[in-house]
């Protein structure tokens, strides 16, 4: 059997980021992926070492642009656990409005991406459409449209008041709306099933033991969701995982659609419940010397950071692990066997964030 | 000279020399091949001169040549038996044992002692035009093969050489191809069938390894299948008609029912000899052998003789329910041929499936049998000879420069066998687009299929469709895997110079070649002056028109040589007119990590350089003889069945 | 936070063990954390049991080498390479091994989180 | 020959290179080409390979791994060609100017023609970005 | 060949380039309609083409450039044919040599990318060549030829008879323009697995020729589809049109699929399709070769 | 069934969500922050926005008491986190609405380029 083999990234239209995976495929089947990775890879780490630690906030928020509130969040729940500061309740119900506004934009990209990843352009731009007002909210309350600095140590920077919750209510009936055209396709188009579903198999048991996280874990029939251990607010807003039992590409696909109807249920109920309050307490002094840590759930699955300070401005360590790094092992499971046109659809069904997996 | 010297000479000279070739020494093989060979072509020309002056020629030799062949026929039939029994092989020796036996019972217990078919040769235009054919091109090939067997020998560095034993068989076949092409008898053509039989069973073998030894066997017995069929066929038609004649059969229009089942017998017979699904896998098989006999036994002469009995029986069923299946049968091998071919990579495998394609596209259009098929048939036969025996012995050359008939391994070979691989791809064209003959042949076939010569030419037409469409994908892989721009650092080393460029094999593949393009650019005198006489002399009414040097139909209009000009213009001129310089040449898009070297190169995991590779892809799992073969099979012995059967009821 | 967190000290000689045993009780690994602590490294093993964590503390000396648990559980090789690539630890018999190229180039810095190691300030 | 002058200011095609961006600016790019903002409106598609492209839109700093793509991809797009650098940390190395494995702004390897500040760089300082680099392609001879 | 052949076979070879790149132009601007967005103006395509042509030469190989023009004068050498009223069965057979140049081209260039593309791309011919084969045939046995003239000759629409060939053109014609779901060798769009297919390594002037040999093949096809309505012509044009529309709808609410599935879809429906249809010339609508 | 159906006809016969920008531009939502403007008359030069830029987007020449003291800011390097407006003591450093905008070189704002006194930024 005649080999070819060549590389798909860098820099590759399919991929928004650099990663390299040389493929070698008999015929057009995939029989080989080595990854190359380290295009993305800048040093955060060692430059959260370095820096004061409130600093580290916005560093932390540009690991990945995508899920830049989620990183920030993370950040600052370690070093309050690491400090033991109690946060206002309101500042945590306003994290998960605008951690869960950060999963539906993040969702409604990645659907996009899927689309464009077979060819279905128009829906790749009603998707982007759709997410183009859930930026519009981040950006009327935190300042920003992707990084949204809103996020402190001790608690956050930006109060959504009534007025503005008035005009959240009303912008996300319209992404509602958009979402109910959308979703639809991805559920039922026969071409889009014809090109997710069997594609990128995961089974319940390798999902487990291949260390995926996220919608690929809840694909694959696991209700495991880092939300469930209840930090910032969710312990109080009932939160109940997606699950879907496919393991495909597919499932990925309706995991990520549900989660972003239940996203935006869950902006609404914290949007309702919401104490009046502190926006932020004031942090004094430095992180102690000890060791914490801190997993939260970030659109593509579970972040896991861990911290040790040692009494100065600066953190001794901050190991951050990221979802995709998980996923990494999974992705490169599921490529062999596969035909060359699915690559992009199974690369994209781990919703791949290079940046994050690199820091 | 007289016509029946002239045919004397076509048949016995070829035997004659074989039989010396096996005593003289080897220096003076040389001259003993190439003299005789070009007496051939010589006799060939002006047979074709003297038929086309004077009308068919008849002729039958003195009684007692009758017995002679009787006597050879006999050895040649014990022969079978004696190696069915060596070789150990069943089927070798059930039907060998079974056709000397049915000879024998016929011969001697059914036909009246002392019956004649007479005349026992007879020679019309069909006849002198697949003698041609024989004649020049398998001449050529001899000469061809000189060469090759040269080097093909030091290859295996054998210590003796056997070349004598080779070129027996090679050349005494020419003289059985036109004994087969000639005869009317029947008896005198199943005597020159089983000749070739032998020589192929011999050839196939020459190379004594297991594998030739497995095919060769093979080839045997699926084609003493097919004399055991023509003999059935004989034995009927003898007790239905009484006659033994060839001129009987076919003189008269439309035979009635009864003859039916010999007449498709004899179409089965056919298919064996042309490896027609379900007997393909024969000719796959043996192209084991050396290049020369692919070229001329398994492309440009033998297998004809399968489809020419198919053709020349042709008038004697127009009409029946027999053409109809034939045509439908002939389309589906076209079409499973060539999807078979697209999953090849071995070089001569894709040739060989090529040729039962084209084959079954004769047979097809036999079956079609209207005066614009018969048209097409002949002119695919002259077209297809010059062309597959043309891309045979290229092939033959860039395997003995690359030692691999692997088309992955041809890749880029336009940059170190630059002549060859020319020659190569200047054949392919020849072989699958528009100005050239044997797509003026596909054009005529589609237009006579598309008439409704039969409530089933919806089917013939749809597989002829999807066939024209496989060639093309298998052709055109493989043209693009040789000018597929491997630098020279890259490449693996070929001999430097395999043949010395001015050689005898280059020049056999010159000629060919631009007898084959000379032929397509003169489609037009070629159909006037000799394919429109041969069909009328079948006794169809020519349906193509040739004035001002155009083809045309009742249908359709094609000229040849005004669109041989554009497209060569539209060719040529870009690549004299198209200059770039060294400077705005530019390494392949490889993502952005392309490694500064020369060649497809890039930098992979931890930093390394990965040579990019450009394999081929043959879609195996869809198109490929696993997946396919049982279906393919299967759907042949269906439609064998059907015709048979068909005829019976 | 409402889950469990074991923790376990490990000799290093004993990590694969462990790290079996855990295998068996349907474990798998979340990440490693690597500790330069001065004159040893601390390496911590995070492990998921359902939603809790489960952690083995190891400590190995600079110029020791610490069996990879890759051969146990794929997915570990990666973070195996990391650490090895960042702080030099000798790691031996990773199942997919980077040569030390994994994230990093020849022209990077190497080892670059060891405390001694000074940052390159650039840009 | 002004036709292909003023054509070429009706057509940048772009290819988007991400050095090491966190992708914000990736994603505003994106968005750029989505109904809300659509640069397609001044000939823009994002073709996606370097042969074809006329205007190479890089986020995020340079790495030392990523420095040789850029290079390659800058080199393999014919002339006439423009460099626009997304967002601080193409333009300076931004908020990752301290980290080991950075280089810097992308203008240490490459030329670049412009700079849109932003982080992440708002769709439209990416537009206004795309108007400057036609007004610079205009100028080409 | 009479010289108002001649004429009008010319004037097709000048006014195609401008038909085809204005309709590639109303292509683009009704596909970013329909996903919500203004899009470029409909001159675009020829902003593009100019813009292509002053760009700095650049190449791999000279035997790729050799077919790339081979691919652009054989397309207009169909165009010219098929105005020319010549015999459709050789425009046809003419076009895939066409289309094989383009596969020539990008084999002769030693590029994964490419090379994987030229092999879809007769992928892609297999699939759509015995469409087209088979639609002449169909149409043969409604006019009895298989000249172009014929059909005008013919007199009445040629889709009364022939509307599930039709149907099947369709098919062939999705795979020839390279619009969603076929789009597998090259896409129009640029987000594809494959770069940009078989066009990965032509840039600059090359990169227009191959535009505007695809102005030339969306004119032939467009006329070969006005042909099922050829009298009175003008509603075979709106015919063409409506067909190009129904093309662009097509394309947005399809995601590309693979080729195994468009080698089934286009066998199995396209060529099953037009063998119901002759069937059902056969039956109920007379073959004109028996009458 | 083609579900995408109903969506392309009706963004086919509806208005395009284009925003026209350049030729016309949105409201800015309150709060944006899109650039930064430091107003030196105001400025006390105590060197606390050096200091807490993540991004070093700021440097300041000369210590406080020094007659030629001035600050340098690049916007090419700013992350617009607004840190430096929320610390500034003396309410020197202000976020605008409006983006910041593109050039064809890294203009800064202060000692090397424009003069930062002025106090306007285009």
């Amino acid at each position: 059997m005649s080999r070819i083999t060549f590389p798909f990234g860098p820099q590759h239209p399919v991929l928004p980021e650099g990663i390299q995976l040389s493929l070698t495929c008999e015929d057009e089947k995939v029989v080989e992926v080595r990854p190359v990775i380290g295009y993305m890879h800048r040093g955060i780490e060692k430059a959260a070492e370095r820096n004061p630690y409130p600093n580290n906030v916005f560093l932390c928020e540009r690991i990945c642009g995508i899920c830049s509130f989620i990183h920030a969040l993370s950040y600052c729940q370690l070093v309050e656990e690491l400090m033991k500061v109690e946060v206002p309740p309101r500042a945590r119900y306003l994290r998960v409005v605008w951690s869960e506004l950060s999963r539906m934009h993040s969702h409604l990209l990645w659907l996009g991406l899927l689309a464009d990843s077979f060819g279905f352009e128009s829906l790749f731009m009603q998707c982007w459409r759709a997410r183009e007002t859930v930026l519009d909210i981040l950006e009327m309350t935190t300042g920003q449209r992707v990084i949204q600095s809103s996020c402190i140590v001790g608690g956050v920077r930006r109060d959504i008041n009534a007025d503005q919750a008035r005009q959240v209510r009303e912008m996300l009936n319209k992404v509602k709306t958009e979402i109910d055209a959308v979703l639809p396709v991805f559920q039922k188009d026969y071409t889009i099933k014809a090109r997710t579903v069997g594609k990128g198999v995961l089974p319940k048991g390798q999902a487990w033991t291949l260390g995926a996280v996220g919608p690929m874990l809840r694909a694959s029939g696991w209700a495991w969701d880092c939300r469930s251990l209840g930090y910032a607010a969710y312990g109080e807003l009932g939160f109940e995982p997606v699950v879907e039992n496919g393991g495909d590409s597919y499932a990925r696909t309706m995991v990520r659609a549900r989660e972003l109807v239940q996203s935006y249920e869950l902006v609404l109920r914290a949007l309702d419940s919401m104490p009046e309050g502190e926006l932020a307490v004031k942090v004094k002094g430095a992180p102690p010397a000890g060791e914490a840590i801190m997993r939260t759930e970030q659109p593509r699955g579970e972040l896991f950071e861990y911290a040790r300070g040692n009494g100065t401005q600066q953190l001794e360590r901050l190991k951050i692990r990221t979802p995709t790094f998980a996923n990494l092992p999974a992705l490169l499971a599921m490529l062999p066997g596969c035909e060359i046109a699915d690559v992009p659809v199974i690369v994209l069904s781990i919703d791949p964030c290079i940046a994050c997996t690199e820091r | 000279m007289a016509g029946d010297t002239l045919i004397a000479i076509l048949i016995l000279l070829p035997m004659a020399t074989a039989a010396a070739g096996l005593a003289v020494k080897d220096q003076l093989r040389r001259p003993l091949i190439i003299i005789p060979s070009a007496v051939l072509i010589a006799a060939s020309l002006m047979l074709l001169f003297q038929v086309l002056e004077h009308g068919p020629l008849t002729f039958t030799p003195a009684p007692a040549w009758g017995s002679v062949i009787l006597v050879l026929e006999l050895a040649l039939l014990a022969y079978f038996v004696y190696l069915g029994v060596v070789r150990r092989h069943v089927l070798v020796l059930g039907l060998g044992g079974l056709q000397f036996a049915l000879f024998c019972l016929f011969k001697f217990a059914w036909l009246p002692s002392g019956f004649k078919a007479q005349p026992a040769l007879h020679v019309d235009l069909l006849a002198v035009v697949l003698g041609l054919v024989i004649s020049v091109v398998g001449a050529l090939i001899v000469i061809y093969g000189l060469n090759y067997m040269d080097n093909h020998e030091r290859h295996l560095k054998l210590s003796a050489t056997r070349q004598h034993i080779f070129f027996f068989f090679l050349v005494g076949f020419l003289g059985a191809m036109n004994g087969v092409v000639f005869a009317n008898s029947l008896l005198w053509l199943f005597f020159f069938w089983e000749i070739t039989t032998l020589c192929c069973y011999h050839l196939i073998r020459h190379d004594l390894t297991a594998e030739a030894e497995q095919s060769a066997l093979r080839a045997l017995w699926m084609n003493l299948f097919g004399g055991v069929a023509l003999l059935t066929g004989m034995t009927l038609t003898y007790q239905v008609s009484g006659t033994l004649s060839l001129l009987d059969l076919t003189g008269f229009g439309p035979v009635g029912p009864v003859l039916l089942l010999p007449l498709a017998l004899f179409c089965v017979a056919g298919f064996t000899k042309a490896a027609q699904v379900p007997f393909q896998s024969w000719l796959l098989g043996a192209m084991v052998a050396p290049t020369p006999v692919s070229a001329l036994l398994h492309s440009a002469t033998m297998v004809k003789a399968g489809v020419y009995l198919v053709l020349r029986l042709a008038p004697a069923y127009e009409g029946t329910y027999l053409s109809a299946l034939l045509a439908v049968f002939g389309a589906f091998v076209f079409m499973v041929a060539s999807l078979l071919a697209i999953s090849q990579r071995i070089s001569k495998r894709v040739l060989a499936y090529s040729t039962i394609a084209s084959l079954g596209l004769v047979v097809c259009l036999a079956g079609i049998n209207t005066g614009l098929a018969i048209a097409a048939a002949v002119a695919l036969i002259i077209f297809h000879a010059v062309t597959k025996g043309l891309l045979f012995l290229v092939v033959g050359i860039m395997e003995q420069g690359i030692h691999s008939r692997d088309i992955e391994d041809m890749e880029g070979l336009i940059t170190r066998l630059p002549v060859i691989s020319g020659l190569a791809i200047l054949g392919m064209i020849v072989m699958l687009f528009v100005p050239f003959g044997v797509l003026f042949t596909k054009w005529a076939s589609i237009q006579a299929a598309a008439t409704p010569f039969s409530d089933l030419y919806p089917l013939a037409v749809v597989f002829l469709a999807l066939g024209s469409a496989a060639g093309m994908v298998f052709w055109v892989r493989w043209i693009g895997r040789l000018i597929s721009n491997v630098s020279a650092a890259d490449a693996p080393p070929a001999e430097p110079r395999p043949e010395p460029w001015r050689s005898v094999s280059y020049l056999v593949v010159f000629s060919l070649l631009a007898g084959a393009v000379a032929l397509s650019a003169l489609a037009a005198p070629l159909v006037s002056s000799l394919i429109n006489p041969t069909v009328a002399a079948m006794g169809y009414s020519p349906a193509l028109d040739t004035a001002g040097w155009h083809l045309a139909t009742p249908y359709g209009f094609f000229s040849p040589w005004v669109l041989f000009i554009i497209i060569a213009l539209a060719l040529l001129l870009p690549v004299l007119l198209v200059r770039i310089r060294p400077e705005e040449v530019q390494p392949v898009y490889l993502c952005g990590e392309n490694q500064p070297a020369t060649g497809p190169t890039f930098r992979s995991i931890a930093d390394q350089a990965t040579p990019a590779q450009t394999g081929g892809i043959y879609w195996t799992r869809t198109f490929g003889e696993q997946s396919l073969n049982t279906w393919v099979n299967g759907a042949g012995i269906v439609l064998l069945a059907a015709l048979i059967v068909g005829v019976i009821v | 936070m409402t889950y469990f967190m074991n923790e376990i000290a490990v000799d290093k000689g004993a990590l694969g063990l462990t790290v079996q045993q855990l295998l068996d009780e349907n474990c798998r690994l979340a990440t490693t954390v690597c500790l330069d602590q001065g004159d040893y490294f601390e390496v911590l093993y995070y492990f998921h049991r359902d939603l809790d964590l489960v952690t083995l503390r190891v400590k190995v000396g600079k110029d020791e080498e610490l069996p990879s648990i890759s051969g146990l559980h794929l997915p570990a090789a990666l973070i195996e390479n990391e650490m090895k690539e960042f702080f030099g630890i000798n790691i031996t018999d990773i199942a997919i091994d980077f040569q030390g190229r994994m994230l990093l180039t020849e022209a990077s810095l190497q080892k670059p989180m060891l405390k001694n190691n000074a940052n390159r300030m650039e840009g | 020959m002004g036709l292909v002058a003023k054509a070429r200011v009706k057509s940048p095609w772009i290819v988007h290179y991400c050095c090491s961006s966190c992708n914000g600016c990736d994603i505003e790019i994106l968005a750029c080409l989505t109904p809300l903002y659509d640069v397609e409106r001044f000939g823009v598609l994002n073709i996606g390979n370097p042969k074809h492209a006329d205007l190479l839109v890089v986020t995020g700093p340079v790495n030392k791994r990523n420095v040789r793509v850029l290079e390659n991809i800058y080199n393999q797009m014919p002339a006439p060609k423009l460099v626009m650098a997304v967002g601080a940390c193409a333009c300076t190395g931004g908020v990752f100017h301290n980290c080991y494995n950075i280089l810097g702004g992308i203008d240490k390897v490459i030329p670049v023609n412009v700079y849109v500040p932003g982080c992440a760089a708002r769709p439209e300082a990416i537009i206004d970005g795309v108007v400057l680099a036609l007004d610079k392609l205009s100028k080409i001879k | 060949m009479s010289g108002f052949d001649w004429s009008v076979g010319l004037a097709a070879l000048v006014l195609a380039p401008f038909v085809g790149g204005l309709l590639r132009g109303i292509d683009r601007k009704l596909t970013a309609r329909m996903q919500g967005r203004i899009g470029p103006p409909i001159w675009q395509q020829f902003y593009d083409f100019f813009k292509l042509i002053g760009k700095a030469r650049a190449a791999t190989t000279k035997g790729s450039l050799v077919w790339i023009w081979g691919y652009l004068l054989l397309t207009m050498l169909t165009v010219f044919m098929l105005f020319a009223q010549q015999d459709l069965l050789i425009i046809f057979f003419i076009l895939a040599f066409a289309g094989a140049c383009l596969a020539f081209g990008a084999f002769s260039v030693r590029s994964p990318y490419s090379q994987i593309g030229a092999h879809r791309e007769i992928m892609q011919m297999l699939s759509y060549e015995p469409i087209l084969l088979l639609a002449v045939v169909a149409i043969f046995l409604q006019t009895g030829t298989f000249k172009v003239s014929g059909i005008f000759e013919y007199g009445q629409p040629l889709l009364f008879t022939l509307p599930l060939a039709f149907v099947a053109v369709l098919i062939a014609l999705t795979i020839k323009l390279r619009k969603s779901p076929f789009d597998i060798s090259a896409s129009e769009h640029a987000h594809q697995e494959l770069v940009r297919g078989v066009y990965t390594e032509y840039s600059g002037r090359f990169l227009a020729l191959i535009e505007l040999t695809h102005w030339y093949e969306l004119v032939l096809i467009l006329a070969f589809v006005a042909l099922f309505w050829a009298q009175p012509l003008w509603v075979g044009v709106l015919l063409a049109l409506a067909v190009y529309f129904l093309e662009l709808i097509v394309d947005n609410v399809e995601a590309r699929l693979q080729w195994n599935w468009m080698l089934s879809i286009s066998w199995a429906a396209g060529v099953g399709l037009i063998l119901l249809n002759i069937i059902m010339i056969e039956m109920f609508f007379g073959n004109v070769l028996r009458l | 069934m083609p579900w995408m159906m109903p969506n392309i006809l009706k963004n086919l016969f509806s208005s395009p969500a284009t925003r026209k920008y350049p030729f016309e531009t949105r409201q800015y939502w309150a709060g944006a922050r899109g650039q930064l403007q430091i107003d030196l008359a105001r400025c006390v030069f105590c060197g606390l926005c050096q200091r807490i830029c993540p991004a070093q987007a700021i440097t300041q020449y000369g210590n406080k008491k020094d007659p030629d003291v001035t600050i340098d800011y690049n916007p090419f390097a700013c992350i617009y986190c607004a840190r430096c407006a929320e610390k500034c003591p003396s309410g020197a450093i202000y976020i605008h609405e409006s983006h910041a905008v593109p050039a064809d070189r890294k203009i800064t704002y202060g000692r090397n380029d424009i003069s930062l006194s002025k106090g306007e930024l285009s």
